[in-house]
């Protein structure tokens, strides 16, 4: 095993982690956690492939995950206003408690 | 400012109420106006804000008890003994007290005028121990009635938040009447006096029954 | 009794838009909390830092003294009103001769008055520098405005030692006059501290009268209006930083008040940099006062020949007798019954009625802003508790 | 040799940081904090740093008038400093109720619930006179053992670093004394009184 | 090498946690030796100033802490982009400056939509 | 497949696997925290200096807090369940998840092909990643400026809405 | 401008930093264990027992009239009245306490018995060095550590003390020519009655009042 | 010769490796340089320690701890002692691991951060080539362990503490940032060590001190007001805001646990005026032309006790600010300045140098600095008051 795959193993270790947790868990705020672990995976792929690809001058990975965690942080606090907003309306951040409510 | 003036002026404005002077011997000449307490609150907010001068600031609020006070003196009455009219000397119980009282100070301060002492009894000093407050008329009575009420026992009756306001909720007593037995916890007192040296005395006894005396000194 | 079950924080039910807020927290400053100037507690309920309900508890520090007061005789209870507001004894003493005298129809000779005005004034600057200190201490200054106020202080408290024994429990005025006259050098010494202290009171403006953060802090908050001080009885600079023109000084001009030229500040606002101000113009009147007395000053005896100090027995009857101590209206009501000792013995505490307004102050400000407010109403405990 | 020099060692340490508990109860804390003010510097010792919270102080000065009402909150505070903690006694009242030991709210002295190391009277006590106490305490410590029976108490596992936080009763506290640690001492009688016949 | 040049940094972060960590195990040992731990149940109760502490610490928590936090984070990445403008600032051309002027000024305007919603007021 | 590589992933899926199966929120939160930086750990291996300790700026220092906040701000008087849901719903997750990460693995050890270094190590230095930034990337941090004000816009809107109530 | 207030307090601190290693004024701590404040002569602290003579237990002025005891507010005297009598600081044949306690841990330090002693026999001292780490013996004081002589007296309250020795020693003027008076009276007595009869000790038999009784108070308190 | 000194710490190390077998010299070359950190800044906490309290102490007329020790200077040692031998307490209640990690955890990330501070000539942990970013990203991580602090207790004064603590912090982390940006932009580098280099310079005797610069001075006055904010100092001490929350966020911590959460305060206020040092202040570089010979170390210590020093004397002049106000100052104050700053900054590269650019960026900042004072003046409850009389 070379150092690229090991990279892309934990990689998607991580991102199966993080969706397992999104899928599993019920309070919302843990499963913007979740899809967060799950892009920071994806991040780690792209500075893998950074390091170890063709161009790695062209910085093209490192821009993108710069990128990357700029729209994560947008992200992250879009999505916990609207937690919080929900859980304004339903008293829970419970998804499964709001979908019943909703439904 | 003439107490019987103001006196008058309360009867005229608030019908029905009963007021007594009660004077004063002491050299500070300060008289003192007695209210009946249905009237009391009516003719509180007259004083605040109808009489002349107005009495806007109620400096203090205490109580005092009275307790039953039975002396006797001897009187000489006439009597018919046996069907002969002598003079007999008597034994003659005159009760006085057996009340508790409300104390108001009140001031002007717009005329810097003052005090007008008002009070207020109550019925006994068991059951009818309920009075009107008067802190819907002046704030500051608010902490000092709680506080006689605390003490004294007397209930106002719509005080916005009657509670006691310095011993703790559970205590059950009322420590400024007059009756009023403080706990016994003399155990130790090096120099113990009258009282105090007897509840001692009471403990030492106690102790020794446990072990010879022994000199502390 | 049903009343006596306690109207408890716990009960405060949550407001409808509940969802609006964050909880509720309910945390109890005091008895044990560096700025409550001793064993008071304040309930307070949270929203955030914002206070939604405030209720002081009192009581920690009920030493028993009106009780006590009916078990002893009228001398003895002297040395206990050093302890009511136990950072101006005299005052207290002042207050309860005064209602003795009153009580008892006793003249006081003009030394007397005199020295009672001297050290009363004192009192009233150590008093205020002190104040004014622990109200910088409480907004997190870390001591030296403290210090310097104390520094000062230490100078009066010398005073009051050299004049009456003690620094602080100073038993110093007996029914019909002072118990003591001054010292030999004791008048040159109390000079030299009177002149020093406008130096002290400019360095503490320098210090901290323009500062930023001071008027920041303090202004606009725990704000009390005319109306509701004269309602809620609020007495003292308290009451004049809201602009009640109400000095007892100039009201009952008792003792010889009348022959002293002072003026009496007033505020505008009626909140903390008010009641701040207050004391520190308040100071540089008193020195006024002060200086005038001094200038004065006859000589003669210091107390009434007539009176006894045993077996002091006044004539049934009661007084009212109140002054203006630093802290606001500090009266006593006595009752006698002819007897050694009073029958009922009453201390109108200025400081537990000034805070009658507390929680109305607080109500809408930061928890930081309660204990400034506390703090600037001037308590101590030995006198709200009594 | 070790076991002598590590005990001198945390003998001085400890008396060289005695942090107080930021508290006081009545007028002898004026004189506690006039104690730490220029004129008398309690921080010259190193013990200037009032600290607030329990956790943090050594020194529990009781200066002033222990209330019934406050008693409970006094115990508390002492059980939740960390050992080793202190207790100093400030004035006729905590010692003894003072002068207002007649009162029926005031405690007669705080010795009944917690351990008392060093009692100052007066009334209040000259900020010098609490400085002599701080020095007492002081030299107590600094003869301290490290191990052995003498050792105090904190470092004793069987001893109690806690005692019981009296309860508001109906008339009093209950119980009124902790009697482990307190002990009325037994007076002759004929002799703890006046007799009669002394008196006028 | 990357990882040397760590190196430093790794065995800082280690002594670091040995500044902490040591002194804590030895007053542990301390405590084991001579001093005994005594917990008890008001010793390890919660402080609050003496008085027993009751309702739980854990509560729901006003949301104007929140706000700022959220503001917070959009500009530490609006930092995060600042910085290596600012270090590769001096061979720009205006245009490129001005670029990162338009940057700036986008979240200023977030700042000032912001202030003038009053989200930055503190109640 | 270095030490400090096999380290620094222990500590990554270490915290990630404790984020997403801690009971308390908090801690989760702190655990995210930590395969945070494990992650961030690893970006500096890699030689991405800038991206690592922006990592951790922008995680450790923001996201968490913020999460951290979301959190006391959720926190219901009655306490809550933090405890996955039905069994079912938990098999099914975890089964999914293992069927992602078999499907990836599978894919990543038989896609990569073995790739030689390119050249020595490269090293984004800042200073390469602002000239890029302001050079070829001018139009994505312009769309990202946008972004990050509308996003602080949009959550300020739905929290000024929280805020309404007080006045 | 914001800052400049700040910036005064900055430079007031700054004076009173420097200040303080040229000017006293700036830094008034008196290190209290090697260096004290000079004694302010009026201070009081817990009273003491006056002693005249060189014998504490012969010389204490007190006649243990129990005034003291019953004035003190807290009630912190407890005396003991001896069954004999002995002469006092004036002379005259008094009793003497068996036993005068002062509870310190109760004292409040109020001057009411040294202002209600009618015979100067308590005064206050300036020791305020008490703390003791024992409750019960150590706060407790009895006679023997309350007497102090008469020079102590002097030496922490000069003027006080001499104006009380003045006051004393009238009176002592005044019991002598009293006693004086009452010999001559009974030589002459004794003379006219019959010269036969010698004459014994006549102070002896000089009747003496009764302690505590207010005579002597009242004119005590003109005295003062 | 004065090289010689100046390099002192550098050619010992290098003497020292000499004697290293050649696979060891990473690790041992790393310790070497870690240890002086390890010694110096913690005694250099110590000695602050004393310096506050002697200092307080003069400012408020009395000694300050003089007993302990000759001068009272083994204090800290007597301090240390005491909290290694007290009672540890933790709540029954609380979070016991979060509890026990929160201080590790800061003290860790006070200490990471001095690894890019450059204390002299060639004299830095390492250079990292993103130096500033490190010592923000690590400082981030105190918000999250005092956090944890503050939560674990389970203490409603602690958690009020912590909240007020990261409010506060997270408050003025962004203006510490960005005034910190201004220098960047100069130096050109996120490297600390470039940037000290950078102004090592000298014009006649006057340094090359981005100090000098009305851009740098208003930088250097932002960054210190937030590093004083950042380090829970007075005038910004509200999370430990002793007169109000008891003790904030460590309320339940004692012996040395509490005494972690002070070095850490320490720690970290000396790490913000290293950096402020670094930034503006030419690190290690003299002050003068004529003093270069003085070694760079020195001059590195000197500026920092100096600045200690005035973290000290405002301790003990000024009361603190009320949460909200801190709040508005650093949102509405500090943080738009800083952006002015920085546009400030890249204006003056613009411009042609001499007067004109001078006068007009100085006057830029003034006028920025004179209107945002007055929108926070602009407030009712903000002004001097004079009082009437009654007579
Ligand atoms: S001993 Fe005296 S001074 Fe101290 S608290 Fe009691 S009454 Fe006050
Ligand atoms: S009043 Fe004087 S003479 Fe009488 S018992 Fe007391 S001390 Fe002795
Ligand atoms: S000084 Fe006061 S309290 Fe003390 S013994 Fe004399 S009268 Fe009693």
């Amino acid at each position: 095993m070379n150092s690229l795959s090991s990279y892309l193993l934990l990689s998607a270790v991580l991102f199966s982690i993080g969706l397992s947790g999104a899928l599993i868990r019920r309070n919302a705020i843990l499963v913007l956690i979740g899809i967060e672990l799950m892009l920071n995976a994806a991040n780690l792929n792209f500075i893998a492939f950074w390091r170890y690809g063709r161009h790695p001058e062209m910085l093209t990975g490192v821009m993108f995950v710069i990128f990357s965690i700029g729209v994560a942080a947008a992200e992250a606090a879009v999505g916990l206003s609207i937690i919080v907003a929900v859980y304004r309306h339903f008293r829970t951040t419970d998804l499964d408690k709001i979908n019943f409510l909703k439904g | 400012m003439n107490l019987e003036e103001i006196k008058s002026q309360i009867e005229a404005n608030v019908p029905g109420c009963s007021l007594e002077i009660l004077p004063n011997a002491s050299p500070s000449g300060q008289h003192s106006l007695l209210v009946d307490p249905e009237h009391a609150l009516t003719v509180a907010s007259f004083l605040r804000d109808g009489a002349s001068p107005h009495f806007d600031y109620c400096s203090n609020v205490t109580g005092i008890d009275w307790p039953l006070k039975e002396t006797s003196s001897k009187q000489k009455t006439k009597k018919i003994v046996d069907g002969v009219e002598k003079e007999v000397e008597e034994l003659v119980k005159i009760s006085t007290g057996n009340y508790l009282e409300v104390v108001y100070h009140l001031f002007s301060q717009e005329n810097r005028q003052g005090p007008l002492v008002l009070r207020m009894r109550t019925g006994d000093r068991a059951e009818r121990v309920h009075l009107p407050s008067l802190t819907p008329v002046w704030r500051s009575a608010e902490f000092q009635e709680r506080e006689v009420y605390d003490l004294f026992g007397i209930v106002f009756d719509g005080h916005p938040d009657l509670r006691r306001l310095l011993m703790w909720e559970d205590f059950t007593d009322h420590p400024m009447r007059k009756d009023y037995v403080d706990p016994d916890d003399y155990e130790y007192e090096p120099t113990a006096h009258d009282e105090v040296l007897r509840r001692t005395q009471a403990h030492y006894a106690a102790q020794e029954a446990l072990s010879g005396a022994e000199e502390a000194r | 009794m049903s009343v006596l079950t306690e109207v408890s924080i716990d009960t405060i039910s949550q407001p409808a838009n509940d969802h609006l807020h964050g909880d509720l927290l309910e945390i109890s400053m005091g008895p044990h909390h560096p700025s409550t100037h001793g064993v008071f507690r304040m309930n307070i309920v949270l929203d955030g830092e914002r206070v939604v309900k405030l209720k002081p508890v009192f009581g920690y520090l009920h030493r028993n003294h009106e009780k006590i007061a009916e078990h002893e005789t009228y001398l003895g209870s002297m040395p206990y009103t050093d302890r009511l507001d136990y950072i101006c004894s005299i005052t207290n003493n002042w207050a309860y001769a005064l209602a003795v005298e009153k009580l008892a129809g006793i003249p006081v000779p003009e030394r007397a008055e005199y020295l009672r005005v001297i050290t009363g004034e004192l009192t009233r600057l150590q008093n205020h520098a002190g104040l004014i200190g622990f109200l910088l201490q409480d907004m997190g200054a870390s001591g030296t405005p403290l210090m310097y106020a104390f520094r000062e202080r230490e100078k009066i408290l010398d005073l009051f030692e050299a004049l009456t024994g003690s620094r602080m429990m100073c038993n110093y005025m007996r029914f019909g006059g002072c118990r003591r006259d001054l010292p030999s050098g004791w008048m040159e010494h109390a000079q030299k501290v009177v002149d020093g202290f406008p130096r002290f009171l400019d360095e503490f403006e320098r210090l901290l009268r323009t500062n930023e953060i001071l008027m920041a802090r303090t202004q606009g908050i725990g704000i009390v209006t005319r109306e509701q001080a004269i309602n809620a009885g609020i007495s003292g600079p308290m009451a004049r930083a809201s602009g009640v023109n109400y000095d007892l000084r100039k009201v009952d001009k008792y003792g010889i008040y009348d022959r002293f030229s002072f003026r009496v500040p007033l505020g505008e606002h009626g909140d903390v940099y008010d009641r701040y101000m207050m004391r520190l113009l308040e100071m540089r009147e008193s020195i006024e006062i002060l200086k005038q007395a001094m200038r004065d000053l006859p000589s003669g005896p210091i107390m009434d020949p007539n009176t006894k100090i045993r077996n002091f027995r006044p004539k049934a009857g009661e007084a009212y007798g109140r002054i203006e101590a630093p802290k606001g209206e500090l009266g006593f009501y006595l009752i006698s019954d002819g007897g050694p000792n009073p029958y009922r013995y009453r201390v109108r505490p200025p400081s537990l009625i000034n805070l009658t307004l507390l929680e109305q102050m607080c109500l809408g400000h930061n928890v930081s802003d309660v204990v400034i407010i506390l703090g600037s109403v001037d308590i101590v405990l030995g006198e709200v508790d009594r | 040799m070790v076991a002598t020099s590590l005990q001198e060692l945390y003998n001085w340490g400890r008396k060289s940081s005695i942090w107080p508990l930021n508290f006081g109860l009545a007028c002898c804390a004026i004189e506690m904090i006039a104690t730490t003010m220029a004129r008398y510097d309690l921080a010259r010792f190193g013990a200037e740093v009032f600290r607030p919270s329990p956790r943090q102080a050594d020194l529990m000065i009781v200066a002033g008038t222990v209330t019934k009402k406050m008693a409970p909150q006094v115990v508390r505070l002492y059980n939740q400093m960390a050992e080793p903690k202190y207790v100093i006694s400030m004035g006729a009242c905590a010692i003894s109720g003072g002068p207002f030991k007649q009162g029926y709210n005031v405690l007669k002295g705080i010795d009944r619930y917690i351990p008392v190391d060093v009692f100052i009277p007066g009334c209040p006590p000259r900020p010098e006179a609490l400085l002599d106490a701080f020095l007492m305490l002081q030299r107590k410590i600094d003869e301290q053992q490290l191990t052995g029976p003498g050792r105090p108490r904190h470092l004793q596992e069987e001893q109690p670093s806690e005692f019981v936080v009296p309860q508001y009763g109906q008339h009093d506290l209950t119980p009124t004394r902790n009697d482990a640690i307190w002990h009325a001492p037994l007076v002759n009688i004929s002799n703890a009184g006046p007799n009669e016949s002394g008196r006028d | 090498m990357t990882n040397h040049m760590y190196l430093p940094v790794i065995v800082l972060l280690i002594a670091g946690a040995a500044f902490a960590i040591g002194p804590l195990a030895l007053a542990w040992v301390w405590a084991k030796k001579f001093s005994p731990q005594k917990a008890g149940p008001t010793k390890n109760a919660i402080y609050e100033c003496g008085l027993e502490s009751n309702g739980d610490a854990w509560i729901k928590f006003k949301p104007g802490y929140y706000l700022y936090a959220i503001i917070f984070l959009i500009f530490d990445v609006e930092a995060v982009f600042l910085l290596p403008f600012a270090v590769a600032f001096g061979g720009f051309t205006v245009a490129e400056s001005v670029s990162m002027l338009v940057f700036l000024l986008l979240l200023v305007e977030g700042l000032v939509w912001a202030w003038q919603k009053n989200v930055l007021s503190w109640t | 497949m270095t030490l400090s590589f096999m380290l620094l992933a222990a500590i990554a899926i270490l915290g990630a696997a404790a984020a997403m199966n801690l009971k308390t929120a908090v801690h989760c939160v702190l655990a995210l925290t930590l395969g945070m930086v494990g992650l961030a750990a690893l970006y500096l291996q890699l030689g991405a200096q800038f991206v690592g300790l922006t990592q951790v700026l922008v995680y450790v220092g923001a996201v968490a807090i913020l999460a951290v906040f979301a959190i006391m701000l959720t926190r219901s008087r009655t306490g809550e369940t933090l405890a996955p849901g039905s069994v079912s719903s938990r098999l099914s997750g975890a089964l999914t998840a293992l069927l992602v990460f078999a499907v990836l693995a599978w894919a990543i050890l038989t896609g990569v092909s073995p790739q030689p270094l390119s050249g020595a190590q490269p090293e984004a230095s800042v200073r390469e990643v602002g000239v890029a930034l302001m050079q070829r990337f001018v139009l994505p941090l312009e769309i990202i400026g946008v972004l990050l004000t509308a996003a602080l816009i949009g959550a300020g809107v739905l929290a000024i809405e929280e805020k309404g109530g007080d006045r | 401008m914001l800052g400049d207030g700040i910036i005064k307090g900055l430079a007031e601190t700054a004076r009173n930093f420097f200040g303080s290693y040229v000017d006293k004024e700036r830094l008034t701590t008196v290190q209290y264990p090697e260096e004290r404040l000079p004694q302010i002569e009026g201070t009081r602290d817990f009273p003491f027992l006056v002693y005249d003579g060189d014998d504490w237990e012969k010389g204490l002025r007190c006649v243990s009239c129990h005034i003291c005891e019953k004035e003190c507010p807290p009630k912190c005297i407890f005396i003991e009245k001896s069954k004999d009598k002995k002469p006092d600081a004036v002379g005259k044949l008094q009793f003497y306490p068996v036993r005068f306690d002062i509870d310190v841990s109760v004292c409040m330090s109020c001057q009411i018995c040294v202002e209600v002693c009618p015979f100067d026999a308590i005064k206050m001292d300036v020791e305020f060095e008490l703390s003791s780490d024992d409750r019960f013996g150590g706060l407790l004081h009895h006679k023997d550590k309350l007497a102090k002589s008469n020079e102590y007296y002097h030496k922490i309250h000069p003027t006080e003390a001499a104006a009380v020795d003045a006051a004393l020693a009238e009176e002592r003027e005044k019991e002598k020519e009293k006693q004086k008076q009452a010999a001559l009276a009974a030589a002459a007595a004794a003379a006219a009655k019959a010269a036969a009869a010698p004459a014994s000790a006549p102070a002896a038999h000089v009747p003496v009042p009764a302690p505590g009784t207010n005579t002597d108070t009242s004119a005590k308190e003109e005295t003062k | 010769m004065p090289e010689m000194i100046d390099q002192i710490f550098v050619l010992l190390k290098q003497w020292i490796m000499g004697y290293v077998p050649s696979g060891l010299q990473p690790l041992c070359s790393a310790i070497l340089s870690v240890l002086p950190i390890l010694v110096v800044f913690p005694l250099l906490f110590a000695i602050t320690t004393v310096l506050e309290r002697k200092g307080l102490g003069r400012m408020q007329n009395r000694y300050g701890p003089n007993r302990a020790g000759p001068w009272g200077i083994l204090q800290p040692a007597a301090d240390g002692i005491k909290s290694l031998t007290k009672e540890d307490i933790v709540p029954r209640s609380a979070d016991h691991l979060v509890h026990l990690l929160a201080p590790i955890l800061i003290v860790i990330a006070s200490f990471l951060v001095y690894s890019v501070v450059p204390v002299g000539r060639n004299m830095v942990v390492v250079d990292l080539n993103a130096g500033v970013l490190f010592f923000f990203a690590i400082g981030s991580m105190v918000e999250l362990a005092v956090f944890m602090a503050g939560w674990s207790s389970r203490s409603k004064y602690s958690l009020l503490g912590a909240m007020r603590a990261i409010a506060q912090m997270i408050s003025y982390e962004m203006p510490m940032v960005l005034s910190g940006v201004v220098a960047i932009m100069a130096a050109g580098s996120l490297s600390t060590v470039t940037i000290v280099n950078m102004q090592a310079g000298y014009t006649g005797i006057w340094p090359h001190w981005y100090l000098f610069t009305p851009w740098g001075i208003t930088g250097y006055i932002l960054f210190m007001i937030a590093a004083t904010a950042e380090s829970n100092r007075c005038p910004f001490d509200m999370p430990e805001g002793e007169s109000e929350i008891i003790a904030g966020y460590f309320i339940e911590y004692s012996g040395f646990k509490f005494a972690l959460f002070f070095v850490a305060e320490y720690l970290g206020m000396m790490a913000s005026s290293a950096m402020a040092i670094t930034l503006f202040l030419g690190g290690w570089a003299a002050p003068f032309s004529f003093l270069t010979w003085i070694p760079s170390w020195f001059w590195f210590f000197a500026k920092l006790i100096l600045m200690l020093m005035v973290f000290i004397w405002i301790r003990g002049t000024l009361p603190r600010l009320r949460m909200d106000q801190l709040m508005n100052f650093g949102w509405k104050f500090m943080l738009p300045l800083s952006l002015i700053n920085i546009v400030s900054a890249g204006l003056w590269h613009y411009l042609p140098s001499g007067f004109t650019r001078w006068s007009v960026i100085s006057l830029l900042l003034l006028l920025s600095c004179f209107l945002l004072s007055r929108n926070l003046r602009r407030n009712k409850w903000f002004q001097e008051r004079t009082y009437r009389f009654a007579s």
